[in-house]
């Protein structure tokens, strides 16, 4: 089985987008000095207001500006639990994954009257990319995605350039890696923090709508399950850098679509549903383990307190 | 008591120019605390003006009003004679002042350049200008005498290019007031020195510089006026061409200085620490150490100087357990510790008093009782079969807290809340409680008062006089003297010299210290 | 079908309405199934003059609590569906030896006496698909999208292949499981299986994936493969792109039942197959020409299927179950 | 008698900030019942009949059992700053382990019941104490390791259930029934509550006596403040975590085990994390905020709005996930208790201060 064919990268593409946007959330987070672990309720939420309002409205790309905005208004609660009151962001985010898993089920069977799945009929999704259909290779691996998959990768590369090369990159790496500092100079870091969040919150907007509105048209209880968390990896693995973590997700893409070609030949269900994570893992573990001995090696004390996720950069 | 001596000299400003900095009568309240209240301070345009005080006698916070960081409760603060509203740092950067913290305030990831432009960057087409950033690094660098690499990493790069880095961002910013706390406490002799020079080279261009400081020889030697603080309130105002080291010590104190006498020469026994051939390879923030042995006897102390970075930390952390050296033996009691770890040797008889106070030697959310109580824990009386009774740990607590005159509310309450130079004898109450055989000492007194100074080296030769022996380390030359028996001279990684303690003097010391000093790099914590 | 009656009368509540409560394993919003028997339930209740609950359940402990609580209300009939409510059905009414149960889709082993049960064998009627997949098949693969691989979703993906390779023993299938963590939710993952099989050849695929088969028809709609649907007409999901489906008459065996009950004929189990019209192809009833399926226009194959499903009824085929291990 | 007083006042405004946070999300469920024209008295009434009523205590009580020990299962490496969330994985390892055992180990309750126990607490130990090495040796956070070893975990246990230890002819994924040997003996009149309840709150009053009175729970609490302090006093990090997240995973694969000890007796695949004990227990340790003493309390909170829910659901008609919204609320309201520490620490501070 050919597993690099286009087809093949179509659907790493499209399986990764969703995790790619949350993922490139939390490492702008982790940039900022916030570790995000709500990516999954970000998610979530971005997914149902895209099904709700799209649907409302009958237009898809309403549903997605009312994703984006109220992902970001939800990611308030990040923002001002964990910036301005400085709150453990690990409790926070337990909370906010919980709260966006039970108020989209409420909201749903309230004011949608639905449960388990709401896919009604006037549902229209995002449009494919259609005007790549003639092109060469470009038609065959995003002509079926909508516009918000290859944005996705854009916007990766976009925020790596902007962390680098910009003086509000500049800062918020500065703001991150030590918000003192970053204040007696006169930046503003709460502020900063803050905005980061709500942004990161935009992005996951963009993933949520994504997957409710692009991957499918149709929004499920729980329906990110667990992508949100795979994000979460991809972004410890990819040390908040944007490009490791279009890399991460590809590779994370990858595994999973290589494990549904896998259960095509026979393979069992649940190995493919585990193999994701194991190689997230064995690669988490093969590029955490030469950094851990140089922390090591330069300070024992020190790296004791290097597995800390709040340590990690 | 002896504010008097200075109120006339401290106004006597040349030609009628406003001062190039003012505050008056700034108070401010921390809660219940009144850490300044109503100070006056004039800094001459193109001086270097010392601000000195004991712990907590309010030299940072009257600073951090200078610089916008503390809002006072009543004062104002005026700026070449206009008043300024200085509500955040950036009004104060705004106005022309610029501040090198106590903690450096440093992006390690980033390089020196981005350090320097950081929230006043050079740009072009609204994208960072790096070019221009390093160029004006150079720029500046030249100006003042300095040496720097715009490109470096500033995690790599040893404390004292660190605050040179700190200085670049201050004048980056067009400081012509520049605000120093503390600066030599993480500096060696050397590194010292060469600060000095750049500061009065600025000073000769203009730049009024205000110097906070614990250290009198430092006053002295590198300054123009000094103003002293007590308690939140000025106790003296003095110009340091007409004053002298007694007259500070007592404006900050309260009393005159009566020097911890060391008696030498009852050195006895076979040797408590063994240590030969040490060897370990440089790794990246780490310094290597090459073939180091030394011994240490019952009753004595044995010092180690060296610029910081040249395989001291290596060193001690390999008589403790931390570290692994690659080749090599440490013995205690002629025992062979290789193999064992850090609880092993502790349970032999090694105590240990770190440098890094808030990172190793104290765990700031624990209770006093609690970090009183590491080691101590699975013995009598605190720990039994199994058992560990908190109300013996809080009575041991309280009894050590009362034996070393540590100020706080309790032994319940967060170390948080203790003042440096309290944490620092909370530590060495710990330490010296375990009356082991050998004590391991890093940096007494950093950052801590000359009284509680003081009374730290006492309790060091006491233990000392009760047949401990003392490996101690430290950057600081009169420490060393006032201290140690033997002085070990480590540069890179080596023992470059081995001196008596009456032969070391500073010119000696100093110079086997420095001998070499641009060499070495390496980090610290 | 109707054996020891014993109970006699049907529901002894204490209301002078009669009521029915039906309990779900799983929410009902996107399950085809679940649905089609509430709407069986309705119209049962509409029928006979009783109101009627419906408690959805989570997981099995919720199961176990609904069946529980449902007892406690005493209504004339507790409904449970599917064989997820096997374990609840077998010990809850030995306790409760007055009231009556019914279990459809499903039945516990051992029964006791106050459990009627009504049960399916869909694969048949998968069979049937299958068959109709073989015959209309173009690149020889065909292939299932399940939820998960479980023996009761492989009574959607053994039968089809069975019905397939007996008419065009070449025919290959390929089943996927969405799995996951929410594999009946997870529209994503499933309209990902889908595309793997449009990949790689196949062209008609079965789809019963509950509310992840949201994704597969999308990918049927973009013209990946035609489709199959399960339970219900699911031709309208993706117009022009579903062959046929494979239904289950839930709502009817469901209302029959429930009438039985009241009826006074209480017990047993009704098994619910090709010959009782219980369960059946799109494509075979009468109203196919209206059911925008694609089978509508294959009338030659309308016929052959017709032949194999009487020669399932006969017997001279048979289908074997893949749930009966 | 002044030292008593102080420490009262000291844990007052910390004992409060629970109460504050259950009352304020109690005021945010009635907001959204009176938003869905729910009448809160009749809500509320209705969740706590769900979850306390005589008929529902039994479901309430197996409920409870299961929260309690994942929210062990959480708290325990939690003291020393680790946060565990493969709790799902380690019930499920426990769970699979005791029904593997009972199935193929003939003997009589008294041999049968305590192995299977042991094999699910060593189960869902052995899959914890993975995460040890993962982050002393490889420095991969345990919330993270233990997160990804969740999945596979449930994932091998689903392939276990559902071919060698599938029960024959079944149409769902479950083992067969448990041999009556190895079924928990339950409580008079109860046919959930069991003997599981009295093991796991042994493991509870063993934790709370570790964590207070013994030198181990001493520098675990040491660990957890500040590792290098650890190291620099001896304590083995690598131990202390490898202990702990040991611990934690057999506590919740021992939960995993008296679940499928406990009716219907046997394991059935998703039957152990559909119904969310794993994020209940997480929330109730977080509520409790590094006391133990008060895991039964927040375990209890928990489990009425988990359980209740249901109950809830059925009778008023509000949808069940109003529960996972209360509880949500209650952890976010958490966030006041770091304003309450704050405060503490500045008297504190001044107090010290002000001596000085
Ligand atoms: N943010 C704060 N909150 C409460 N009290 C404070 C705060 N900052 C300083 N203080 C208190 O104010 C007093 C003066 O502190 P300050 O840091 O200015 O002293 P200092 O002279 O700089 O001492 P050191 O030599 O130790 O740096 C001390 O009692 C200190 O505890
Ligand atoms: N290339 C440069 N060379 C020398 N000084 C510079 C340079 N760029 C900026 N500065 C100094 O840095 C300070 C602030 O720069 P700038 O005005 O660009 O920041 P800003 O625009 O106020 O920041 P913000 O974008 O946050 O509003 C100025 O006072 C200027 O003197
Ligand atoms: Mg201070
Ligand atoms: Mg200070």
């Amino acid at each position: 089985m050919d597993v690099l064919n286009l087809a093949f990268v179509a659907a790493v593409l499209t399986s990764a987008a969703p995790v790619l946007y949350a993922a490139l959330g939390g490492a702008l987070c982790g940039r900022a000095g916030v570790f995000n672990i709500a990516l999954e309720g970000q998610l979530l939420c971005g997914a149902f207001t895209a099904v709700a309002v799209g649907w409302w409205s009958g237009s898809p790309w309403l549903g997605v500006l009312a994703a984006v905005v109220s992902t970001a208004v939800f990611s308030l609660v990040l923002a001002v639990g964990a910036v301005a009151w400085r709150a453990d962001p690990i409790i926070v985010a337990v909370g906010m994954n919980l709260l966006a898993l039970g108020l989209t089920g409420f909201v749903m069977r309230e004011a949608l009257d639905a449960t388990g799945t709401f896919a009604p009929s006037g549902l229209q999704g995002l449009p494919d990319l259609d005007a790549l259909d003639g092109v060469p290779v470009l038609g065959a691996v995003l002509g079926r995605a909508t516009v918000l998959v290859p944005l996705a990768v854009v916007l990766a590369v976009a925020m790596s350039l902007w962390l680098a090369r910009t003086s509000v990159g500049l800062r918020l790496r500065g703001v991150g890696e030590h918000p003192e500092a970053a204040t007696s100079l006169g930046v503003p870091v709460t502020r900063y923090q803050m905005a980061t969040v709500v942004l990161a919150g935009a992005l996951c907007g963009l993933g949520g709508a994504q997957l409710s509105l692009g991957t499918v048209t149709a929004f499920t209880e729980n329906m990110t399950a667990g992508r949100g968390w795979v994000a979460v990896a991809a972004v410890m693995l990819a040390v908040n850098r944007p490009l490791w973590v279009l890399g991460a997700c590809l590779l994370f893409g990858a595994a999973e679509a290589w494990g549904f070609r896998l259960q095509g030949i026979g393979l069992p269900q649940q190995l493919t549903d585990a193999a994701p994570y194991l190689v997230t893992l064995v690669v988490l573990v093969l590029s955490r383990v030469r950094v851990r001995r140089r922390l090591r090696a330069a300070d024992p004390v020190a790296a004791e307190n290097a597995a800390h996720p709040e340590e990690i950069r | 008591m002896t504010g008097s001596t200075a109120s006339g000299t401290a106004h006597g400003s040349a030609a009628g120019a406003p001062p190039a900095a003012e505050l008056r009568g700034i108070t401010k309240r921390f809660g219940p605390v009144l850490a300044v209240d109503g100070v006056d301070l004039v800094l001459e345009r193109g001086t270097v003006h010392a601000v000195v005080g004991e712990n907590g006698a309010g030299k940072s916070t009257l600073m951090s009003v200078l610089y916008g960081l503390h809002r006072p409760d009543a004062g104002q603060v005026l700026r070449d004679g206009r008043e300024v509203r200085l509500s955040s740092p950036l009004d104060a950067i705004a106005a022309g002042l610029g501040m090198v913290h106590q903690n450096f305030r440093l992006f390690g990831s980033l390089t020196v350049a981005e350090n320097v432009v950081y929230r006043a960057e050079p740009r072009r087409f609204g994208v960072l200008d790096r070019r221009a950033a390093e160029r004006r690094v150079e720029e500046l660098s030249a100006r003042i005498g300095l040496d720097v690499d715009p490109t470096a990493r500033v995690d790599t790069l040893p404390l004292g290019v660190r605050q040179r880095v700190e200085i670049l961002k201050a004048l980056h910013r067009q400081a012509e007031v520049l605000i120093l706390d503390e600066p030599t406490a993480v500096l060696t002799p050397g590194e010292v020195d060469s600060l000095f020079v750049v500061v009065r080279r600025m000073a000769e261009q203009g730049t009024t510089v205000a110097l906070v400081t614990h250290k009198v020889r430092e006053v002295l030697e590198a300054t123009d006026r000094v103003t002293v603080l007590r308690d939140g309130v000025v106790t003296a105002r003095l110009t340091t061409a007409e004053t002298t080291a007694g007259e500070v010590v007592e404006a900050m104190i309260g009393r005159g200085l009566v020097p911890a006498v060391n008696p030498r020469g009852a050195v006895s026994g076979e040797p408590v620490l063994e240590v030969s051939g040490v060897r370990m390879p440089a790794a990246p923030g780490a310094s290597r150490v090459q073939d180091v042995s030394l011994r240490v006897s019952p009753g004595e102390v044995v010092g180690i100087a060296g610029v910081s970075g040249n395989g001291q930390r290596e060193l001690v952390e390999t008589v403790v357990g931390l570290r692994t050296p690659e080749a090599g033996t440490v013995r205690l009691h002629g025992r062979d510790l290789g193999g064992l770890g850090v609880r092993e040797r502790r349970g032999l008889g090694i105590a240990y008093v770190p440098e890094d106070r808030p990172g190793v030697g104290t765990a700031a959310a624990l209770s006093v009782a609690d970090n009183l109580a590491l080691g101590h824990h699975r013995s009598p009386p605190i720990g039994r079969r199994g058992r560990l009774s908190p109300r013996a740990a809080r009575t041991q607590a309280a009894e050590l807290v009362r034996r070393l005159g540590v100020k706080t509310a309790g032994v319940a309450v967060p170390l948080s809340s203790l003042s440096g130079g309290n944490a620092q004898k909370v530590v060495l109450a710990r330490e010296l409680h375990h009356e082991a055989a050998l004590l391991v000492v890093e940096q007494p007194t950093q950052g801590v008062d000359v009284g509680a100074g003081e009374e730290i080296h006492r309790l060091l030769l006491e233990y000392r006089a009760r047949g401990g022996a003392v490996l101690l380390v430290s950057y600081e030359i009169s420490e060393l003297r006032a201290l140690a028996d033997r002085v070990l001279v480590m540069l890179d990684g080596e023992v470059a010299a081995e001196l008596d303690a009456a032969d070391a003097t500073d010119e000696v010391l100093g110079a086997a210290m420095v001998h070499s000093a641009g060499a070495t790099g390496g980090g610290e914590r | 079908s109707d054996s020891d009656s014993g109970g006699g009368d049907g529901g002894n509540g204490g209301d002078s309405a009669g009521s029915i409560i039906v309990i779900t394993p799983n929410p009902v919003g996107g399950n085809n199934f679940l649905e089609l028997a509430i709407e069986g339930a309705e119209r049962a209740a509409e029928e006979e003059g009783l109101e009627l609950d419906v408690y959805e359940s989570n997981d099995p402990t919720s199961i176990q609590q609904n069946v529980e609580a449902a007892v406690r209300e005493q209504p004339d009939i507790v409904i449970g569906l599917t064989f997820s409510l096997e374990d609840a059905f077998a010990t809850v009414p030995e306790d409760n030896p007055d009231q009556q149960f019914l279990l459809v889709d499903g039945c516990p082993d051992p029964q006791p006496e106050n459990v009627t049960c009504a049960a399916f064998r869909e694969h048949e009627a998968t069979y049937l698909a299958g068959v109709e997949a073989g015959l209309l098949t173009q690149t020889g693969r065909i292939g299932v999208v399940g939820a998960l691989d479980t023996p009761f979703i492989r009574r959607w993906v053994d039968p089809f292949l069975a019905g397939a390779q007996s008419v065009n023993p070449q025919v290959t299938s390929t089943p996927l499981f969405v799995g996951g963590d929410n594999p009946f939710g997870d529209p994503a993952r499933g309209g990902a299986q889908a595309q793997v099989l449009a990949d790689g050849g196949a062209d008609q695929v079965l789809l019963a994936a509950s509310g992840s088969n949201v994704g597969a028809f999308e990918v049927a709609s973009a013209g990946g493969f035609q489709a199959y649907g399960v339970d219900v007409n699911e031709c309208p999901s993706a117009p022009g792109q579903v062959v046929d489906n494979v239904l289950k008459n839930v709502d009817v065996a469901l209302a029959e039942s429930v009438s039985a009950i009241l009826g006074g004929e209480t017990g047993g189990s009704q098994v619910y197959g090709l010959a009782e019209e219980g369960v059946g192809l799109t494509g075979l009833t009468e109203d196919v020409a209206d059911s925008g399926c694609l089978i509508a226009e294959r009338q030659d194959v309308i016929d052959q299927l017709e032949q194999v499903r009487q020669q399932i009824i006969d017997g001279t085929i048979t289908v074997d179950d893949p749930a009966a291990g | 008698m002044n030292a008593l007083a102080q420490r009262l006042r000291l844990g007052a405004p910390a004992a409060l900030v629970p109460l504050g946070a259950v009352a304020v999300a109690a005021l945010v469920g009635a907001l959204v019942m009176l938003a869905a024209g729910v009448d809160p008295l009749r809500g509320y009434e209705a969740m706590f009949r769900g979850a306390l009523s005589v008929s529902n205590i039994d479901f309430a009580v197996a409920g409870f059992t299961a929260i309690l020990a994942m929210s062990l299962a959480f708290a325990i490496p939690a003291r020393m700053g680790e946060y565990n969330l493969g709790g799902d994985g380690q019930l499920v390892a426990g769970g699979i382990a005791a029904a593997a055992v009972a199935l193929s180990v003939p003997g009589p309750a008294a041999l049968l019941l305590p192995l299977c126990v042991v094999a699910g607490a060593l189960a869902g130990g052995a899959l914890a104490s993975v995460s040890a090495p993962l982050s002393t040796r490889a420095g991969v956070p345990v919330i993270i390791s233990t997160l990804l070893l969740s999945t596979p975990m449930v994932a091998l246990a689903s392939y276990l259930v559902r071919f060698p230890l599938a029960e024959e002819g079944s149409p769902v994924p479950q083992t067969p029934r448990l041999p009556d040997a190895a079924h928990l003996p339950a409580f008079p009149g109860m046919s959930y509550t069991n003997v599981g309840l009295v093991l796991v709150l042994l493991v509870l009053l063993v934790t709370v006596y570790v964590d207070a009175r013994t030198p181990v729970g001493y520098e675990i609490r040491v660990a957890g403040a500040n590792r290098g302090f650890a190291a620099y006093g001896g304590l083995s990090v690598p131990r202390l975590t490898l202990g702990t997240l040991a611990s934690a995973g057999a506590v919740a694969g021992l939960a995993g085990a008296v679940i499928v000890m406990s009716q219907p007796f046997r394991f059935i695949d998703d039957a152990l994390t559909a119904p969310g004990y794993t994020f209940a227990g997480v929330a109730a340790a977080l509520l409790a905020g590094g006391r133990p003493a008060l895991l039964p309390l927040t375990a209890a909170l928990f489990t009425i709005l988990s359980v209740g829910a249901a109950g809830m659901e059925r009778d008023v008609d509000v949808p069940r996930q109003l529960g996972q919204v209360l509880q949500a609320v209650v952890i976010l309201v958490l966030a006041l208790r770091v304003l309450a520490a704050r405060w503490m620490a500045a008297r504190a501070r001044r107090a010290a201060g002000g001596r000085a």
